[in-house]
C-alpha cells in the first residue's frame, strides 16, 4: 500500500484510479458494460482509458443487455476472473435480477461451497432529472439477498479504497454509486492502492445529542443538517460506507452514548434499510433509548420529475427530523 | 422520393394537406429539440434530451400511415413520435419543465409522455421494455376485435436486450397488429451497430421469428409512408405483426448535450446530405406539390408554434408539493405515503 | 355478493373458483402464463378448464417469456383489459422486474394519473425440494416498490376473496401464492362472488400476553405453535393477509393489549417485512411495550435443499421464540 | 447411424472404448432416472426430477466429443449430462438425497450440481440463464487463450426467453468458444414447441445472429457425436460459437412423477422406436463392434453402479444444521446470519 501520493479527485476520477489500480495490479481483473470503452469511456466516463490502456479484450463495452453483462460476469468468475460489470442506471438492475439473485448471490452456496463469484456490479443511482425510470435507489433488495455484499460510499477516498476491497474481495459485491455525487465533492486521495475494508462505518464527526446513521449521497445532506444545526445540538453522524457486511457496533457505541437516533437515507423509507437498522438497534439499546429510533428515508412514491415533489430527505427534512428528534421528551414507561 | 428527392409518378404518395402536415412535423421535432437543448445549455431546463434528429422522416411517416384508433408506445426518443401523434407540442415541452401543462402534469419528465386521446399509451426509458407492453396492446386490440393497430418505435440498440426477442416470437405466435418501428440510426448510445451486432441485419434477424420483416430507407420519408402504410394496413386486417427497420443516422450526440467527437466525419457528412426535411422541402417544391409560399407559411408557422410552446410551458404552474401522493395508486387508502 | 352456496376447496381449488368467477363476471379479464392452458390447465392446475371454458383467447399459454408475460400483462391492462399474469415460481419474478416496477408500478405516476393498470401477477413460494431457485420469498422487494399492493392469503377462502379484490382492483397487485400450502389446507369457500378488502387484516385467535404477526404459509406453522403452547400462555395471532395496504390498525389495538409482539415471516428476516412491521408498532407504542419487538424471519442464508438445514421459521423455533418473548423480564428504562 | 442402426463406412465413428462408454452413460442415465422416480414414489426421495428420457444419445454423444479440459453448464435437467462429464452417479444420487457426499454436500439437490475437476462448473434450475455465464466462461477460455470450449445445454422452451437471445449475440459478436447445445425435445413442460414458436424452427432463428448453427438428429448419437465434435474443435481453435439443435423426443412426462396422458400417442410410439440405447446396442452389436458378450457384461456393470450409487447416497450422512450458515460467504463476517 502506497498511500504516499495524493491527488484532488471527483468520485468518478476516483473509480477510473480504482479500476485502473486493480487492472494493472491482476490481469484476472475485467470490465464489461454498455460504452465503457474509449473514446466514450463509460457514460460517466468512470472507465475513460482504460480499455486503451489494457486493451478491449479486458475492458469490453457491450450490447444492451444488462441480464447478460452481469451473467457473462458471473460466468467470467467462474471460469477464474474478477469481473466488473457495469450497468448505468441501477433501475437496469431489474433486467439482472435473475443473475444477481439466482446465480452471483447463491452460486456458493448451492455449490456447497464449491463455487466463487468474486465479481462487482457497479450501478448507479440516477437523477429525477431523467424521471422515475432513472432514480431509484434499491440497496434494500440486496440487503435483503444473502449471498451478496452491498457498498455504497460517500466521498471520492472512499469510492476508491472501497472498489479495491470490493474487487479483491472472493464475494460478488453491488457497488452504488450515485449520479448527484459524480462530480460534486471531489477530494483528496491516494493514486496508488490501499484498501478500506468492507464493513467498517465511518464517524464522520462525534456528536452528544443525536446520532445520525446514513450511507451514500445523503452523507452530504446530513452533514449540512448538522452544520446548520451547530448551535443548536451537537450531532455524531455515522456513514455505514457498506450496508453488508454492516458495521453494527458502531452505531451501537454511538447511540449508547446519546441515546436517540435517526437513520437517514434516499431508498424508500417503507421496508428500507432504516427498518432493519432501527430495528437492530432497538433489539440491542431498547431500554437505553430515550426515543424510538427515527427514519428519514424516500416517501412512498416513485420518484417524481418536477423538483417541486422531493420525494428524498433534503437538508431541511433533515433539520426538522433532527429537532423533532431531539426536542422530543425521553418516552417513560407505561404501566 | 429518390436521391435526388424525386419520387416515382407510379408511386402513391399522400394528400397535399398530408404532405404538409408530414413536412411540418419535421420542422416542428427539429425546431423543439434545438430550444431544448440551448434551455438547457443555459441552466433554464433540467431535463434529459433526445433530439430526434435524423428520424424526422420516420416520425413524419407515422404521423400519416398511424391513424386516429391506432396506439403507439415510443421511448425516451419520443419528440417527433408525439408530434406524428398530434399531441400539441406545448403539452410536450411543458412536461420537459416539469409543469402542470405538461401531458404528464409534469411528473414524468421528457421520457414519460402520456396522451391516451391521442393514442401515444406510454413512452418508457428503459431499452426494450416498450415491447412487450406493445404486445400486450397488440393483444387488447385483438380482443377488441378493433380494427387498429399497434405501433412500438425503438432503436437499433434495443433489438439486443432480451425484451425484444420475447416480444417479436410472441407477436408473430399470436398474430398481433404490431408494428415494431425500428428507428436504425446507426448508433446505441456511443457505440454504433456494427461493434454490438455481429449480424447488423436486424430486419434478417427478426425475420427468422416467422414475421414480415423489411428494411426501408428512413430517410425516404415517401417511401418509409407507404413500407409502414402497408404494415399497418396488413395488421388492421388481422395479417400479422411486422418489423420495419428504417434506416437513418444520427445527426447529433445521443442526448441533448452530449458528446459526438466520435462520428466518423464522412459519415456524418453523407447522413447529412440525406437530412430528411431540407429534402422534402425541395422536393415539395421542384414537384410542384407545394409551391414556395405555402412551404413558407409552413415555417413560419412552425416557429410560432414553438415560440408559443415554450412560452406556455415557462409559464405553466408547477405541480403543488402536495400532489407529490397523488396519482400513485387508484385507491391509497392504508398506503404508507411518507 | 352470493355468499350462501359453500363447497370444501383447497387453495389451488380456490384460486380455480376466483379466476372462473372473475371470467364470467368480466370479458376485460384475461390470464397469460406458461401452461395455463389446457389439457395441463397450469403446473399446479389453478387454471384447470379456464381455457375450455372461455377460450384460449383470454387463458393464453404463453412461452418462457416472464418478462413479455408481465409485459403484455402491463400493456393489455393500459389497453382496457383487466389480465392475471400467472408466474410459476416466484424467482422467476426476477426475470420480469423491469415491467413490475418500472412499468406497471410507476405508471400511473408518471403518466400524472392517466394510466390505470389494474394487473395481477400471482406468484408462487416454491420449496426447498427443488432447491435454492425455486423457493425464495421477495415480498419485502414489492413492499419497498411504491405502486404496487402486495396479498399474501394463508387460507383457501381469502385466496378466493382477496383475489378477486386483486382482480377489480384498478391498482397492480402482485399476489403470492405458497407452494406448501397448495393441497394441504383445505377449507369452506362459497362458490360464487365474494370479495376480502384488501388492506384488513384477521385476527385468528384472541390472546392475552403475546401478539403474533404473520401472514401466508407461516400462518399455519404459528397457530400450531400457539395451540402447543395453550397452556403456557395466551397467544393472539393476526393474518395480515395484505402486506400492502398494511393494516397497522389492527396490529396496534392487539400489541396496546399484549405490550409484547413477535412477526413471523418465511421471507429473509434482515431487510424483510418483519423490520418495517416492528419499527412501526414501535415508533407509535414504544412507551408501552414491555420488551422490544422480536422478529422470527428467515435465515440470512439462501434455502438449503438438504432438510437438516431449516431456514424458515418452524414450530420449534417459533415455540422457542415466544417462551423467550414471554418470559423476559420487562425492559426498564435506564438513566 | 442410419435408422435400421447402420452407420455410413465413411464416416468416422469414435473407438471401441468410446463406443462402450456412450453406451453405459446411456444406460446409467436411464437406471438413474428410473430408479429415482421409483424412490420418489415410495416418498423416500423428496427432490424435483427430471427425466433424462429422450436425450441420452446427446449425452452419450457430449461425452465422448467434449475433452477432459472443456467446461459445461447444464440445466435441472442435468443428470447425463453430468455423466457425460464422468461424474460418479453416487455423488449426483446422494445430492439428489440431500447428503454430505453429493456433489453440492446436499445444499443444492438435483438442479445444482458442482464438479469444478470435471468441468461441470454449474447446473440451473431457471430457464435460459445458463447461456449468459456461458458466455462469461467462454470469454474467461478466450483470455485464458486456451483451447478449450464451453458447452451450455438447454431445452427448446429456452430459447424463447430474453437471456438466450442476448447470449447468442454476444458470443457470435465476440466470436466466443461456446458451443450452444440445444436438447429439443419438443416439449417445453407442457406445452410443444409449435405452440410457443411461430418459426419452430431453432437453428434457422439462431443462425440470424451470424452464428454457425445446425440441427442434428439426436437420436443418432453418431451423427450427433460428429456434429458436437465439429463444433467443438472449431471453438477450441478460434473460429467462434454454435448453435446445434439436437432434434429428439421427450419419452416421458416433464417431471419425475408428472401427467404426460396429453402426448399425441402416434408421436411417442413413433419417438419410442428410436429410443437411442436399444438402437446402438442393435448397431454395436450387429456391426461387430462391440460384442454381445461385452454388452452384457456393460449392462451388469450399470446395473451394479446404480446400485451401489443408491446405497453410498443413502448411507451418505446428512448436513449438520449448523453447516446452514458456512459457504454462504467467503468471508463471512459482520454477516448477519440469523
Ligand atoms: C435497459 C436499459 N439499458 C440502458 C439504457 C441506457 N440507454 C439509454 S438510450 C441507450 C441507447 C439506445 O440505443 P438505440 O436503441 O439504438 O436508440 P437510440 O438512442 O439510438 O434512439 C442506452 C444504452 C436504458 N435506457 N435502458
Ligand atoms: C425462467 C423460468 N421460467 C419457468 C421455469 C419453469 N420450467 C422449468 S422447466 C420448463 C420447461 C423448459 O423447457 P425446455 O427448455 O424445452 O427444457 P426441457 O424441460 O424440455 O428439457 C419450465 C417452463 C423455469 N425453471 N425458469
Ligand atoms: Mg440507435
Ligand atoms: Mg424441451
Amino acid at each position: 500500500m502506497s498511500e504516499e501520493q495524493t491527488e484532488k479527485m471527483t468520485i468518478v476520477a476516483a473509480l477510473n484510479s480504482a479500476l485502473d489500480v486493480a487492472l494493472g495490479l491482476d490481469e484476472r481483473v475485467i470490465m464489461m458494460g454498455e460504452d465503457i470503452a474509449d473514446p466514450i469511456g463509460g457514460v460517466m466516463k468512470a472507465t475513460k482509458g482504460l480499455s486503451t490502456k489494457y486493451g478491449e479484450d479486458r475492458v469490453r463495452a457491450t450490447p444492451i443487455v444488462e441480464q447478460t453483462i452481469v451473467g457473462s460476469a458471473v460466468g467470467a468468475a467462474m471460469g477464474g476472473y474478477r469481473p466488473v460489470a457495469e450497468i448505468m442506471f441501477m433501475d437496469f438492475l431489474c433486467q439482472a435480477m435473475d443473475q444477481i439473485i439466482n446465480h452471483a448471490a447463491k452460486s456458493r452456496f448451492m455449490s456447497g461451497g464449491h463455487t466463487t463469484v468474486p465479481l462487482v456490479v457497479r450501478a448507479m443511482v440516477g437523477s429525477s432529472n431523467f424521471g422515475a425510470q432513472h432514480s431509484q435507489a434499491l440497496e434494500a433488495w440486496f440487503m435483503h439477498t444473502p449471498g451478496l455484499k452491498v457498498v455504497m460510499p460517500s466521498n471520492p477516498y472512499d469510492t476508491k479504497g472501497l472498489l479495491l476491497s470490493s474487487i479483491f474481495d472472493d464475494d460478488p459485491v453491488i457497488f452504488i454509486e450515485n449520479m448527484a455525487m459524480s462530480y460534486s465533492v471531489p477530494g483528496m486521495v491516494p493514486t496508488g492502492d490501499y484498501r478500506i475494508p468492507l464493513g467498517e462505518a465511518a464517524v464522520l464527526q462525534e456528536g452528544e445529542d443525536v446520532t445520525v446513521i446514513t450511507y451514500g449521497a445523503e452523507v452530504h445532506t446530513v452533514m449540512a443538517a448538522a452544520e446548520s444545526l451547530v448551535d443548536e445540538m451537537s450531532v455524531e453522524v455515522i456513514d455505514l460506507r457498506t450496508l453488508v457486511p454492516l458495521d453494527l457496533t458502531t452505531c451501537l457505541e454511538s447511540v449508547t452514548k446519546t441515546r436517540r437516533a435517526i437513520v437517514v437515507h434516499g431508498s424508500t423509507q417503507f421496508c428500507g434499510p432504516g427498518a432493519e437498522i432501527a430495528t437492530l438497534i432497538t433489539d440491542e439499546l431498547f431500554g437505553a433509548l430515550d426515543v424510538p429510533v427515527a427514519r428519514l428515508g424516500g416517501t412512498y412514491t416513485p420518484i417524481a420529475f418536477a423538483k417541486e415533489l422531493e420525494s428524498l430527505p433534503t437538508e431541511d427534512k433533515v433539520v426538522a427530523a433532527l429537532r423533532e428528534l431531539v426536542e422530543r421528551p425521553s418516552v417513560a414507561r407505561q404501566r | 422520393m429518390q436521391e435526388n428527392g424525386e419520387t416515382q409518378a407510379t408511386e402513391a404518395i399522400p394528400s397535399r394537406e398530408e404532405l404538409e402536415w408530414m413536412y411540418s412535423i419535421m420542422l416542428l421535432a427539429k425546431a423543439g429539440d434545438e430550444r431544448a437543448a440551448a434551455e438547457a445549455r443555459e441552466g433554464r431546463l433540467q431535463a434529459a434530451l433526445y433530439p430526434v434528429r435524423g428520424l424526422e422522416g420516420v416520425c413524419a411517416a407515422l404521423g400519416v400511415a398511424m391513424q386516429a384508433n391506432d396506439q403507439m408506445i415510443s421511448s425516451y426518443r419520443n419528440l417527433g413520435d408525439a408530434l406524428s401523434r398530434g399531441i400539441p407540442l406545448r403539452t410536450i415541452i411543458a412536461e420537459a419543465y416539469g409543469r402542470l401543462g405538461g401531458t404528464s402534469k409534469g411528473k414524468g419528465g421528457t421520457m414519460h409522455l402520456t396522451d391516451n386521446e391521442r393514442g401515444l399509451v406510454t413512452t418508457t426509458g428503459v431499452v426494450g421494455s416498450g415491447l412487450p407492453m406493445a404486445v400486450g396492446l397488440g393483444l387488447a386490440a385483438q380482443l377488441d376485435g378493433a380494427d387498429r393497430a399497434i405501433v412500438v418505435t425503438f432503436g437499433d440498440g434495443s433489438t439486443s436486450i432480451g425484451s425484444a426477442h420475447e416480444a417479436f416470437n410472441l407477436a408473430a405466435l399470436w398474430n398481433l397488429p404490431v408494428v415494431f418501428v425500428c428507428q436504425n440510426n446507426q448508433w446505441g448510445e456511443h457505440t454504433p451497430l456494427s461493434s454490438y451486432a455481429a449480424n447488423p441485419n436486424l430486419a434478417e434477424r427478426v425475420a427468422s421469428y416467422g414475421m414480415a420483416s423489411e428494411q426501408v430507407d428512413g430517410f425516404d420519408p415517401m417511401a418509409t409512408w407507404r413500407t409502414l402504410d402497408r404494415a399497418l394496413a396488413k395488421a388492421r386486417s388481422g395479417g400479422g405483426p411486422s418489423f420495419v427497420e428504417c434506416l437513418t443516422y444520427r445527426l447529433t450526440g445521443h442526448s441533448g448535450l452530449s458528446d459526438y467527437s466520435y462520428v466518423p466525419e464522412a459519415e456524418l457528412a453523407a447522413a447529412l446530405e440525406r437530412d430528411p426535411a431540407p429534402n422534402m422541402r425541395r422536393w415539395l417544391e421542384s414537384s410542384g406539390l407545394v409551391d414556395a409560399g405555402r412551404l413558407a407559411e409552413i415555417e413560419a408557422e412552425v416557429e410560432a408554434t414553438a415560440d408559443e410552446a415554450f412560452a406556455f410551458a415557462q409559464e405553466s404552474p408547477p405541480p403543488h408539493p402536495d400532489e407529490l401522493t397523488d396519482d400513485v395508486y387508484a385507491s391509497g387508502e392504508g398506503i404508507p405515503f411518507r
